[in-house]
Order: C-alpha cells, then structure tokens, then sequence
C-alpha cells in the first residue's frame, strides 16, 4: 500500500514535471515572453487569438486601445498578477487543447474588462452609475457595446 | 462646444440644486436638479406619425371600421385611438368618451397619473399610521379606496402625468416600482409555476426554495427594472369584483392562453357582445406580457433599451426619457445592438409589422363573419342555450385578436408569437361559423 | 498534439497528394488530398434524433397518421420519411416506395447522385461537340435527356450520392453551382422583380440594369455561394411538361404565396385528391426559400454557417462536411455569433419549433376536416361542377400546410412566416368547410 501510494506521488511528479515541461516549452516557442509586453502582437503569437487580433485592427478602439487596456488591469499589481493567471490558463489550454470553442470571456475576466471601460470612459458615464462586479446592480457595457474590441463577431 | 466646457458639464451633473422627497411630484423640481432627463421628459409631447405606430392620436374606429363591430356594445366601439406621448396620458383619458359614457372607476387612475401622494393621503385617512414606517401599508391601503371611489371624485385627488417619483427612489435615483397593482401582480406571477427565464430575479428566487415573499424592489436586478418600471403600466388589466380592484391577470402564468384560463375560471366578462351575445374579453395594451414572449426579453433587452436608449449630451450620456417609437430613433435605440443601417433596420421592422398586420386583417374578418352569422342564428330564433358553444368560440377567438392588436408594436415585441395567437383567432372564429351554419340548418 | 506538430499543420493543409479532375466523383480521391473534409462527409452515415429532425428515417406517416389522409392518392400517403444524411441520399431513394409504386423520371437523380458526368456523356452522344469549350452545353442537353428517361434506365448511369465535385471546382476548390435545375431557377429569379435583399449580388445586378444574364458562379459573392451550394437541391420543384424538366417555380419570386400564383398560371398540379377531387400541389423540402424569409438570411448567415460550421482541427479551421442539424453541434453552429450557453439555446430553437407545430396541427386537423366534409358532399351526391370553390380553397390551403410541414427545420429557419403561412392554411381550410356545409343544406 505503501509502495502503491509511493509510486503514484513519483506518476504526479512525473505528470507535473512534464506539465511544466510542455508549458515551459509552450511559453519559450509561442515566444511566451513576450506575453509580458503591451505589444497586441504578444497576443497573437497564439494562432487561436488571430481572429480577436483581425478584428481588433478593424475595430473602432484600434488606434486607442490594445489588448491590455481592455483586458489586463490598469493597477501594478493585479496587472502581473492577472498576467501571470490568464498565461498559465491560456499555455494549458493552448498545449493540452483542452478548452471549448468558441472561446467565451471568464466572468471575473469580465469585470476587469467593465473596469477599463471605465478607466477610460468613466467621465462620460459618470450620470449613469455603473456597479462593475455586482451582479444585481452592474450596467454591462458589453450588453450593447460587445463590438467595439474586435468587431461584430458576425 | 470645446473641451473645458465639457468638463465642466461632467463635474456639474451630479450637483442637486433642490431637494426632492418621496411627495415631490412636480417634475419640474426634480428637472432642477436633472434638467438633461426632463427636457427629454418634456419632448413627450411631440407628435410624429410611424407607418403603426407613432404620437398621432387618430382615431383607430375610423381607421378601421370592422372594430366598429368588433366592440359592438361596448365604450371601446365609441371611442378608440391610437397613444401617444406620457405627456397627454391624463389629458387624453379626461376627453376619452369612454370616461363619458361609461362610469368609470378611480382605478382607471392609476396608470394615467402621479398617484402615490394621493393614494397615502387615503391611505391614512382610513386608520393607516401616518409614519414613514408605514408608507407602503398607506398605499396599498389608499390604492384599494380609489379603485373603488367614482372617476370623477378620484380625479380631483391627482393633477400629474406619470412623473420622475413614479419610477426614482428620490434619494439614490434607483429605478423602482410603485404601483400597487404591479406589486401584487409581479408576486403572484412570481409565485406561479409559469417560466419565466428572461426574468433572472424571479427564476433565481424559485431555485432558492421559493423563501419569503418575492419582492421586485430588492430582488430584481438592475436589468429587469429597466423593463418593471414600465410593466407597471403597460399590461393586461381588469377591475376585481365589486371594489373594482385593479388587479393584472398573471396567477397562471404571463402567455395568452394562461390569462384567457385565469379568465375562465373566474367567471370574467368585459362584456356581452350586442349582436351575438358572447361574453367578451376585452384586451388592453399586454405589451410587458407580449414582449415577455420574445426574443429580445429572452436575450435580456430591456423596454428602456429601446424606448429609452441612452444618448450622448455633450461629455455626458443620460437616457433619453423622450419616451416614444424606437423608429423615430433607429440610430440610437437599435444601431449599438445591430449594425445594419437605419434603411435595413426600419425594413426589417416593417417586415414583421406587416406579417403581423395582414393576418390580424384575416382575423378581423373571420370574426366579423362570425358575428354575422350568430346574429342571423339569433334572429332566425335558435335559443341562446343552442348558441353556447358558437359564443365560446367567438370569446376565445376575439380574446386573441384582441390580443395582439391592443398591443402597440404591431407583433414587433414576438413576431411568431403574435402570428401563432392570430392563427389561433383565425381557427375559432371560423369555427364558431361552422358552428352557427350548422344550428341554422338544423332548425330549418 | 503540441505546438510544432500544429505550426507544421498550418504549412502542409494545401499540399495535394493526387490530381482531380472534373471526371473524378470518388470522394475517395478527392478525400486523399483533403483527409479532413472526407472524414467529416463520410459521417453523414451517422443515426442521431433531435426532437424534430435530426437522422433518424422514422416513417412521417405512422407518427402522424392524418397526413395519410391528407395525402389520399399519392406516393405521399404510402411511404414518406425523415431525412437523414447525404450518405444515404442515393440508397434511401433507392429503397422508397414512392419509386415502386410509381413510375419515376429520371429526373428524380438531379438531387440524388453525382450526376455531372452522366449528363455530360448523354449531352455529347445527342451531339454536343464533345471539346472542354461545349462543357457546359453537354451537361444541359444531358440534363434535358436524362430528366426524360425512366428511373430506371438513368438509375444505371450514376454511382454516387453528391460528391466533392458537385460543390466544388477541382482546380481552385471554389465553390461553384452545377446542377442545371439552379443555374436555370436564379437566373429566372434574377430577371425577375421580386425582392431580395439577402442575395446582394442579385440586388446589384439589377441595379446595374441587369446587363446581359446573372450568371451565379462568376457573380455570386462568396458568401452567397455557401448557401447557393445548398440551394441546387433543397428546394420545391416540379416536373415540366412531357419532358419531365426538372424545373424550381421561381418566376414571380420564392415565397409561398409567388409560387402558388405561378403554379396556377401554369395550370400546374401533382395530383387529384382522391376524396375531395381537389387538384392538390405537393411542396417538397423548400428550405432554401423558407430561410430566404428567414432573418438569419436577411443578416447575410448562410446555411453552411449552421449546417457546416468551421471547427479547429489542429491549427486550421476546416468547414465541417459533416452536414447535418446544428443541434447536434451548437457550439460550432450558433456559439460564434450567440453568446448564449448551449441549453439556452436549445431551448430558444424548440420554443420555435414547438409553437410552429402547434400551429401545424391546428391546420392538419382543419384541412382533414375539409377533406371529410368534402367527401360527404360529394357522396351524398353534390355534382363537381358546384364543388369547385372549397375545392380550390383545399387546394390553397394544402399548400400552406405542406409548404411548412415539407420545410425540415419546423418553423426554425423563419419563424414568423412559418407561422403565417399556417394561419392562412387554416383559414383557407375552414372557408372551404363552411362553403362544403353551405352546398350540402342546399343540396337537402
Ligand atoms: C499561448 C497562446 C496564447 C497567447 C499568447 C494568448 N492567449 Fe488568450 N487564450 C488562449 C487560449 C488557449 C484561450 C482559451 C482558454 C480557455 O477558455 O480556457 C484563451 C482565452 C482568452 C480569453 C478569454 C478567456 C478568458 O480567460 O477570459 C481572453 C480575453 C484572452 N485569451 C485574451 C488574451 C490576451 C489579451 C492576450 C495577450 C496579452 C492573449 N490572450 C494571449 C491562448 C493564448
Ligand atoms: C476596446 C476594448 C477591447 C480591446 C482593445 C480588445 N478587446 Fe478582447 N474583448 C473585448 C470585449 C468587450 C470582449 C467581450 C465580448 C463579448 O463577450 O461579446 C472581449 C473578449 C475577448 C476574448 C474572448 C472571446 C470573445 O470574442 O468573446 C478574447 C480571446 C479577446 N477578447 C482577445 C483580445 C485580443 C487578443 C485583443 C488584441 C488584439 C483584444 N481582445 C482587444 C474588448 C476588447
Ligand atoms: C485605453 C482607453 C480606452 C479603453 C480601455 C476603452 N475605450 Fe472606448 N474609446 C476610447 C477612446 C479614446 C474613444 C474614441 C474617442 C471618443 O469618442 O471618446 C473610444 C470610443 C468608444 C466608443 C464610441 C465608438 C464606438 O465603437 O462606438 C464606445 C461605444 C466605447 N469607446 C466603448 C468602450 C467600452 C464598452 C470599453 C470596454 C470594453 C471601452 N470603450 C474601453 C478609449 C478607451
Ligand atoms: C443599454 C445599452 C447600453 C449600455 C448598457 C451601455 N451603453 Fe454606451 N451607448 C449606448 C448608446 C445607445 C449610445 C449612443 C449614444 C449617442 O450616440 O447619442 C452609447 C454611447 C456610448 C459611448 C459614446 C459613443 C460616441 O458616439 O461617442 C461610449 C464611450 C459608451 N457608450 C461607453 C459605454 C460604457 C463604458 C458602458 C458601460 C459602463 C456603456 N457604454 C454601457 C448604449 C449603451
Ligand atoms: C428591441 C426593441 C424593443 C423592446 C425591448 C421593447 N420595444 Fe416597444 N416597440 C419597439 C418597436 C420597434 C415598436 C414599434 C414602433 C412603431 O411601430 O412605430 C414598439 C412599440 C411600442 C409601443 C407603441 C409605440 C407607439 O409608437 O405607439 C409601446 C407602448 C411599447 N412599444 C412599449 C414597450 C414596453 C412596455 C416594453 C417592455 C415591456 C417594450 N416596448 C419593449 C421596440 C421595442
Ligand atoms: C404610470 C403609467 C405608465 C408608466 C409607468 C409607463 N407608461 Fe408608457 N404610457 C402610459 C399611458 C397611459 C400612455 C398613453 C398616453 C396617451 O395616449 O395619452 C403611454 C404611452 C406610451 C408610449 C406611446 C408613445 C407614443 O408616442 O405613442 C410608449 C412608447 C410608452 N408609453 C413606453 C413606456 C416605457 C418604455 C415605459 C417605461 C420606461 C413606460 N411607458 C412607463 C402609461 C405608463
Ligand atoms: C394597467 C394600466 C392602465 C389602466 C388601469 C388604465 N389604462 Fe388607459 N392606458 C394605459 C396604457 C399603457 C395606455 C397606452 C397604450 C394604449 O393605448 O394601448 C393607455 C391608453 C389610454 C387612452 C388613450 C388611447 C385610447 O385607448 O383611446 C385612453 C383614452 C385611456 N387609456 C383611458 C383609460 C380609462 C378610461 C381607463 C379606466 C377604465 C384606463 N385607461 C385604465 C394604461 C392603463
Ligand atoms: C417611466 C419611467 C421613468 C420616469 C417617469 C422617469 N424616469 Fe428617469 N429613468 C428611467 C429609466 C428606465 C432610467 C435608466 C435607469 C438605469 O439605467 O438603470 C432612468 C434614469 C434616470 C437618471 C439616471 C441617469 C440617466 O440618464 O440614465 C436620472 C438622473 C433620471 N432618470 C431623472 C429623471 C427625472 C428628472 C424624471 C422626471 C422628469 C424622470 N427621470 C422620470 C425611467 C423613468
Ligand atoms: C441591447 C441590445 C439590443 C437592442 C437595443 C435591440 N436589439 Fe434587436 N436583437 C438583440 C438580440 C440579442 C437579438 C436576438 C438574436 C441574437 O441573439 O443575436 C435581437 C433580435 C432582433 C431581430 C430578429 C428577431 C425577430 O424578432 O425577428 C430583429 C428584427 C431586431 N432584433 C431588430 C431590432 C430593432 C428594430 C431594434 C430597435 C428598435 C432592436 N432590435 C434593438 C439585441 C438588441
Ligand atoms: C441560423 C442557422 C441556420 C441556417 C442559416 C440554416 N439552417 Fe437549416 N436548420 C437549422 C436548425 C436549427 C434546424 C433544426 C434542426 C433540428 O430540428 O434538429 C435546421 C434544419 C434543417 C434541415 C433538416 C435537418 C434535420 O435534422 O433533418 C435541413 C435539410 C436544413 N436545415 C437545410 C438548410 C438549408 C438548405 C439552408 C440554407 C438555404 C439552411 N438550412 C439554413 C439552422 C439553420
Ligand atoms: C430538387 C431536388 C430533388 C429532386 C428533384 C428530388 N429530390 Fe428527393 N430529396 C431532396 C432533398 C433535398 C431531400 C431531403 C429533404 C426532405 O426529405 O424533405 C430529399 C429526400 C428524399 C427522400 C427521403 C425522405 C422521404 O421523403 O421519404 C426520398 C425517398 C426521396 N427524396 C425520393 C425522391 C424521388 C422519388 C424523387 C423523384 C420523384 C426525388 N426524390 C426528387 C431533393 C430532391
Ligand atoms: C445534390 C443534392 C444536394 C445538395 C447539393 C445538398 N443536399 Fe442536403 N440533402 C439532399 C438529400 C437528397 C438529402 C436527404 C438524404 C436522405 O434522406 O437519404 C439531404 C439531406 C440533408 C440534411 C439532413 C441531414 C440529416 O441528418 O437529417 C441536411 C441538414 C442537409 N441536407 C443540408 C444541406 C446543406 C447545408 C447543403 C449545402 C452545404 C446541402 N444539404 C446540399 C440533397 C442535397
Ligand atoms: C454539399 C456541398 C459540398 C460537398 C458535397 C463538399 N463540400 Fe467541401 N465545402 C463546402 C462548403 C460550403 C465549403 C466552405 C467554402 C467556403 O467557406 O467558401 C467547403 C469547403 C471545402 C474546403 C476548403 C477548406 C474548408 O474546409 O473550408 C475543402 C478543402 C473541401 N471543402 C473539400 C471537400 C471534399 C474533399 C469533399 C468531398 C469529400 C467536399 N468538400 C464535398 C461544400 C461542400
Ligand atoms: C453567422 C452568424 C450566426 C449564426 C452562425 C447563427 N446566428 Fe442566429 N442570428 C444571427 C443574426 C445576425 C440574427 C438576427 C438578429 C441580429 O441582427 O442580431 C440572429 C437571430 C437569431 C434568433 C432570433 C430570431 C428568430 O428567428 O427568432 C435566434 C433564435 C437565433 N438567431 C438562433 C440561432 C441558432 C439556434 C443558431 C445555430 C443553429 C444560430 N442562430 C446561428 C446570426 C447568427
Ligand atoms: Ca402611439
Ligand atoms: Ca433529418
């Protein structure tokens, strides 16, 4: 029973170590450091963000707005941090193939998202109070401006 | 307008002038303070025509005179026309022949006025504690004797049009819902077993076991209150019993078929038709039920979204409250949503208004053909009792044209729905023809 | 997989390993250099049922016994069922009483089998040239013989269900239109007047003063051909003349009502009801004019956008070949464009669906009325010459009736038509019952 238990914790440690393997491997190929940089290219160096990528350089917010500034906190720390989560989420889903397609914004993705919007339009929305977060009173941006990141996705 | 200018308008707007409480009806105060929302307020009373729709009161009788026949017998076969801005809400009811010819309750009152003041006075004239603790109590209380008082004597209680207090919480400007018939209505609907998937609030309040009283105003969402302010108002309605209690009939459920049910069960007539004797229903503006039918509520679209987009007003955007027929705003009321342009957009609508309109013209004739021949089989002597059936039908099929065309949008807030109610009338007033041919052969 | 096997994917999806040719209809080959696609086509041998379609060949009669009655005296009544994949489109017609009991043309195989070389072999024997530069008019002339003939005999000249190259240009591997059936209908409806705004390359070829003739396969936009490609068969036809010309009715326009009007001018009918002696019109699968009613149409979504949606495989997105309901597949088919969850939009579709066969039963039980009702006038003696008004009210409201319920999406792919055409089959169905009533108290 021992050894049993001792040869599973080597199988997850092998599991792990490749896991890590690949996803270093991911990071370093798919020219993942630069995934740390604000340039929207960093995105898609994944082929999977090339639609979001084709549409942002046809969409309305194209000379104003990157990725990042709609998709990645504005704050220092939840920016690396929300960096550090979205690229491991995006390398496992891009090496394992694991995710469902299409590909749908997680909600606290979401409220980061409404966040931005604010951090630049806040001024203008100011008369009319707008809750990011709070499921009850939110005023969703994206419930009539879905297309202004990339486009009508039709 | 350059840039500083609009800077200060963005630092301006929320700086109250006045101060406005729970018995400020008066709009203009509350325009002191939000001038931008009460000059859109004030744009209701604009009039502009739409191809079925639109602020141009005309008459609906003359138009189309079957309707003439249709509510034989009744004050709608007198007087009937199309709606038009909030501004006229009261007004228009004062110079209804509907008010003249027929006494009419104070119920009629609440969704034609700014009735809260007047509903607590009454409230707490009749024993109701006058504290703030007990403001909702004075209302419902207030509300249940106006229903009953006479129109005339109710009438002098009220002086305004829907006004800002009638949908703002006066201190946090929170939409809210205020009107007692609503409040019971959405409670009981809440309550039912009816789906409801695009109401969140309600669906969500099921799932957790149903706990307490559904309450719309700390329960629903921001969303849905953007469509409750106004289905307060825009609904299905009877006048319960002798109190004449405003009362919406959702406790089986918001469709067409759930309220003719309800209906039934009750035993409710609006009234008996001259010619054929059938017990009527009388359908009046279901546009929250038929919206509720549709693709837009099921993808969570509000009524404000598109009767009340938000607009641009120099560095600042505020909803526009010139409340009127999205065709006279595509830009604003669709385009966000859908990017097609005006041209496409208004073609589109028309499309479905005039499906919608060509079947309701069938249907306007089955039943017209209907009344015919039951008035021939009643003057050709079959006994009402043999006539029973035929005058089922010519209820069931009337209800659901009338359905549909009391509604505004001319099918447009549930095409298939609005097309599936019409098929429906269509088949029932055919056959209460057949019906009716057959009784007249027999007693020859 | 991983990173380097899917970049390499993305160099090598082009590369042909054999060369095809017009003359190549085994999708075996074509599938060597197209792996991908050729698996997805050859899983249209697969069984699954949705609740109102999917691949299952259920027999249509035993699950809903009036439409034996409604087709009394047709192919129709014996041996009517499901669809299912484009595997068996050859086999299943093959197997069909409906080619037993009846003597079928050759045209049958138009939309049944990779004909294009059969055509073109038969076009050179009748004495087209027999050069690359006469193609196209040895594969009419072909089509004229061969729609001529016996089932039986042109049976003999195909071997296969639609292939690669019905749909595709073996060099470019562009879409293109080769059944000659299409290529003669749009052009008619191009010349035509009637409306159609989601066929832009149409519209602009008439506003260009249509010049010369609309020639679908250098005209069409890309986006057109994606449902053009689908068009070439899922359409209402009918056999012209004594030559048996497969032709689709389009000259006054596609809509239901267009096509009755140019079947009547024609004096078109496929059979003579056997209990009623109404001169009956059969619709077949008209679910390409159908969706052109269709919002999803009008908003430019085609039916490969729904039935053959792209999906990723590796690091390419492929078109998905295996044709078949998008509920099978509602992430690939809607997810794009709706961000609804999977159950939700199930969920919208059947709402659709279900009120479509609510009302189709409606008129199924209207129209079997009729039938009966006529039946006894005729029995208890009224002569034909009388009976001809309902008969011609049978005859309209058949049509409807079977316009919606022969279009195999119920109700989907335009939900308000749908339901339209249903209210004006019921109508038409009762106005005939109570014309029938009225001849037989006459009659007495
Ligand atoms: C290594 C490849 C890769 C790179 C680089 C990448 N993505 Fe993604 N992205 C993915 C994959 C795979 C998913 C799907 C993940 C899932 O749904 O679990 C995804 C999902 C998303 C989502 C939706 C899901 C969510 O987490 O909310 C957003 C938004 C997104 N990516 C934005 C970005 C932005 C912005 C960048 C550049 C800063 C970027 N991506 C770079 C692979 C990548
Ligand atoms: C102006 C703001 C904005 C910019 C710039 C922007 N996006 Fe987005 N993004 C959005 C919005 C809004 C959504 C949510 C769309 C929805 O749910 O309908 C979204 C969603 C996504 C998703 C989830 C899939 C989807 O389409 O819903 C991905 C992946 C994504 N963005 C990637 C990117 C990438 C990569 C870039 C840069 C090339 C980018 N975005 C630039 C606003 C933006
Ligand atoms: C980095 C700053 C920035 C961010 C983040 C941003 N915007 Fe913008 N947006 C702008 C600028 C600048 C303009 C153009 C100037 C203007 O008219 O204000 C603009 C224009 C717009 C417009 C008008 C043009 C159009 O597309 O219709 C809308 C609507 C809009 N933004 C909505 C949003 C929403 C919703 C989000 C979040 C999903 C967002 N913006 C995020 C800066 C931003
Ligand atoms: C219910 C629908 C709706 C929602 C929700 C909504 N908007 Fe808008 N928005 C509109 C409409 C309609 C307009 C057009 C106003 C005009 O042009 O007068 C608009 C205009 C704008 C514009 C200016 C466009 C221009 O022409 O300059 C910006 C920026 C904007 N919205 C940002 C936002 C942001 C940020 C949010 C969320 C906090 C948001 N919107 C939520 C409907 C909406
Ligand atoms: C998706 C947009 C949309 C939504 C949501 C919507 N409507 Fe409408 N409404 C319309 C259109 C379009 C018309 C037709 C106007 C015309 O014919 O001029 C209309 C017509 C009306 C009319 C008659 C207007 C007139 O010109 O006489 C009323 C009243 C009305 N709606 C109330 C409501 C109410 C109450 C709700 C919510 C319960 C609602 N609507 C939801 C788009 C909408
Ligand atoms: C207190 C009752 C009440 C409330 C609340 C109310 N309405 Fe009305 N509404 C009316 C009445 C009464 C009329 C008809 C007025 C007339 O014809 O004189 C009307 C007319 C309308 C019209 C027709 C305008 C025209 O130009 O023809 C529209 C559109 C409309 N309302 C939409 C709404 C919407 C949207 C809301 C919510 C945001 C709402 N209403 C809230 C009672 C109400
Ligand atoms: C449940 C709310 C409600 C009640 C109660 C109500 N109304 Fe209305 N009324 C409306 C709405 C909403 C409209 C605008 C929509 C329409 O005309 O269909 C309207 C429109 C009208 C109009 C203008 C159009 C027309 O029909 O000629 C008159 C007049 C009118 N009502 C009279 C009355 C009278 C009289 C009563 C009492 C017997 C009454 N109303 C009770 C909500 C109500
Ligand atoms: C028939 C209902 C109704 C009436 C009456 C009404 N409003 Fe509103 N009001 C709304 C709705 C709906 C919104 C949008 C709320 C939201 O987005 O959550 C709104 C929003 C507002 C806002 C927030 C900012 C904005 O523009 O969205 C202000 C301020 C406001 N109204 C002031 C007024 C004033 C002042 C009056 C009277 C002159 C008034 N309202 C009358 C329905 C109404
Ligand atoms: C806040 C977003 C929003 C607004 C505003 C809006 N729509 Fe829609 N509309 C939708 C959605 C969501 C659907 C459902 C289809 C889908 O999921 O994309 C839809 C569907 C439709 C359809 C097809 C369904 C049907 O009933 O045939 C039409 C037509 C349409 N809208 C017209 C309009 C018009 C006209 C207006 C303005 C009066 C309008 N819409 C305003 C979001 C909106
Ligand atoms: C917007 C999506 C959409 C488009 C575009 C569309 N369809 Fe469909 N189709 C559907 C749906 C949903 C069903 C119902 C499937 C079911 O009930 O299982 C369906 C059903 C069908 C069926 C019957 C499938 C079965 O399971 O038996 C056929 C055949 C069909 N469509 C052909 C077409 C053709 C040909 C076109 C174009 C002229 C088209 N469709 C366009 C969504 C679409
Ligand atoms: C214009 C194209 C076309 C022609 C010509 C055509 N079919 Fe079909 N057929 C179809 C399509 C598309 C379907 C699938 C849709 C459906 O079943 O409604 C189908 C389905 C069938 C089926 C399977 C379902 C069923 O109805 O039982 C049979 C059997 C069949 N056809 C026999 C025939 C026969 C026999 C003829 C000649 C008299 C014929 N077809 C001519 C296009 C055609
Ligand atoms: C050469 C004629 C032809 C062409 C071209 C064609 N079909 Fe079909 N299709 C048929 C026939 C015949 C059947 C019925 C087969 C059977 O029942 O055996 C069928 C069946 C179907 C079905 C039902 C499948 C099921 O599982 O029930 C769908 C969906 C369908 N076709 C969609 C399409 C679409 C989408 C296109 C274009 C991309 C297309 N078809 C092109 C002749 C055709
Ligand atoms: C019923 C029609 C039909 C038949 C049969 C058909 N295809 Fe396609 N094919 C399509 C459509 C539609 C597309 C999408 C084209 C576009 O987007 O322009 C397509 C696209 C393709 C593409 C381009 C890449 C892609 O996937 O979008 C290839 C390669 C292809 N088909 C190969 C084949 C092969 C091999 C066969 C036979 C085994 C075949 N096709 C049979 C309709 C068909
Ligand atoms: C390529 C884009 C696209 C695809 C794929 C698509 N739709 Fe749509 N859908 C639309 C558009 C565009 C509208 C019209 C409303 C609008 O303008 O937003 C619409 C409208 C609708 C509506 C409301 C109209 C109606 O008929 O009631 C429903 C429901 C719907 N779609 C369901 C589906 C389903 C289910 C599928 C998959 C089988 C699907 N759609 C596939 C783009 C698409
Ligand atoms: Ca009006
Ligand atoms: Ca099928």
């Amino acid at each position: 029973m021992l050894s049993g238990l001792n040869s599973f914790t080597v199988f997850l440690c092998c599991c792990i170590g490749i896991f890590i393997g690949l996803c270093s491997y991911t990071f370093y190929y798919a020219n993942g450091a630069s995934y740390l940089s604000n340039d929207p290219k960093a995105c898609v160096n994944c082929h999977i963000m090339r639609e979001q990528y084709d549409g942002w350089q046809k969409a309305s917010h194209h000379a104003v707005a990157t990725c990042n500034d709609c998709h990645i906190p504005h704050e220092l720390v939840p920016k690396y941090f929300t960096k550090l989560k979205n690229g491991f989420w995006h390398s496992k889903g891009f090496t394992l193939q694991d995710f469902d397609e299409p590909i749908r914004i997680q909600p606290e993705n979401r409220i980061i998202l409404q966040k931005n919007c604010l951090y630049c339009h806040g001024e203008f929305m100011s008369l009319i109070a707008t809750h990011p977060g709070n499921d009850r009173q939110i005023l969703d941006c994206i419930h009539c401006h879905s297309n202004v990141g990339h486009g009508p996705a039709r | 307008k350059n840039v500083t200018q609009r800077k200060e308008e963005a630092k301006q707007h929320v700086f109250r002038v006045v101060e406005v409480t729970e018995d400020t009806i008066d709009p203009v105060t509350w325009g002191k303070n939000y001038p931008r929302q009460y000059d859109g307020y004030r744009r209701t009373v604009d009039t502009e025509r739409t191809r079925h729709g639109g602020s141009d009161a005309f008459n609906k009788l003359d138009d189309d005179p079957l309707w003439r026949e249709i509510f034989k017998g009744y004050a709608f076969g007198v007087d009937y026309r199309e709606d038009r801005g909030h501004a006229y809400m009261l007004s228009d009811q004062d110079i209804s022949e509907r008010i003249k010819i027929v006494k009419q309750p104070g119920a009629c009152l609440h969704c034609h006025s700014s009735t809260l003041p007047a509903y607590r006075e009454a409230g707490i004239k009749a024993g109701i504690p006058a504290d703030e603790a007990h403001r909702q109590e004075q209302i419902m209380k207030g509300f249940e004797i106006i229903c009953a008082m006479p129109y005339d004597e109710a009438r002098k209680l009220v002086s305004y049009p829907v006004s800002c207090v009638d949908c703002h919480d006066p201190e946090t400007m929170q939409l809210r819902a205020t009107r007692p018939a609503f409040l019971n209505a959405i409670r009981t609907l809440a309550s039912s077993d009816y789906p409801v998937p695009h109401l969140p609030s309600i669906e969500r309040w099921r799932k957790d076991g149903r706990k307490g009283e559904y309450d719309v105003n700390t329960m629903a969402t921001r969303q849905e209150m953007r469509s409750f302010v106004c289905g307060q108002c825009h609904v299905e309605y009877y006048f319960k019993g002798e109190g004449k209690l405003l009362t919406y009939p959702w406790n089986k459920g918001m469709g067409v078929d759930q309220i003719e049910d309800y209906y039934d069960e009750v035993g409710f007539k609006d009234w008996t038709h001259k010619s054929t004797g059938a017990q009527i229903l009388k359908a009046q503006h279901p546009e929250f039920e038929t919206w509720s039918q549709g693709i837009h509520a099921r993808s969570g679209v509000a009524c404000a979204d598109c009767h009340m987009p938000y607009k641009r007003e120099g560095a600042i955007k505020i909803s526009d409250h010139h409340v009127r027929s999205p065709l006279l705003n595509i830009s604003n009321a669709c385009q966000t949503c859908h990017h097609f342009n005006e041209s496409e957009l208004k073609a589109r609508v028309e499309l479905i208004q005039n499906r919608t309109r060509s079947l309701m013209i069938r249907a306007e004739e089955a039943i017209v053909a209907l009344i015919h021949d039951l008035r021939h089989s009643r003057e050709s002597g079959v006994p009402d009792e043999q006539l029973k059936e035929a005058q089922a039908l010519h209820r069931k099929a009337q209800w659901r044209l009338d359905f549909v065309a009391a509604e505004n949008a001319m099918g447009f807030h549930a095409p298939q729905e609005a097309a599936r109610i019409l098929g429906e009338a269509i088949d029932y007033a055919r056959q209460g023809q057949l019906q009716a041919l057959k009784l007249k052969t027999a007693a020859h």
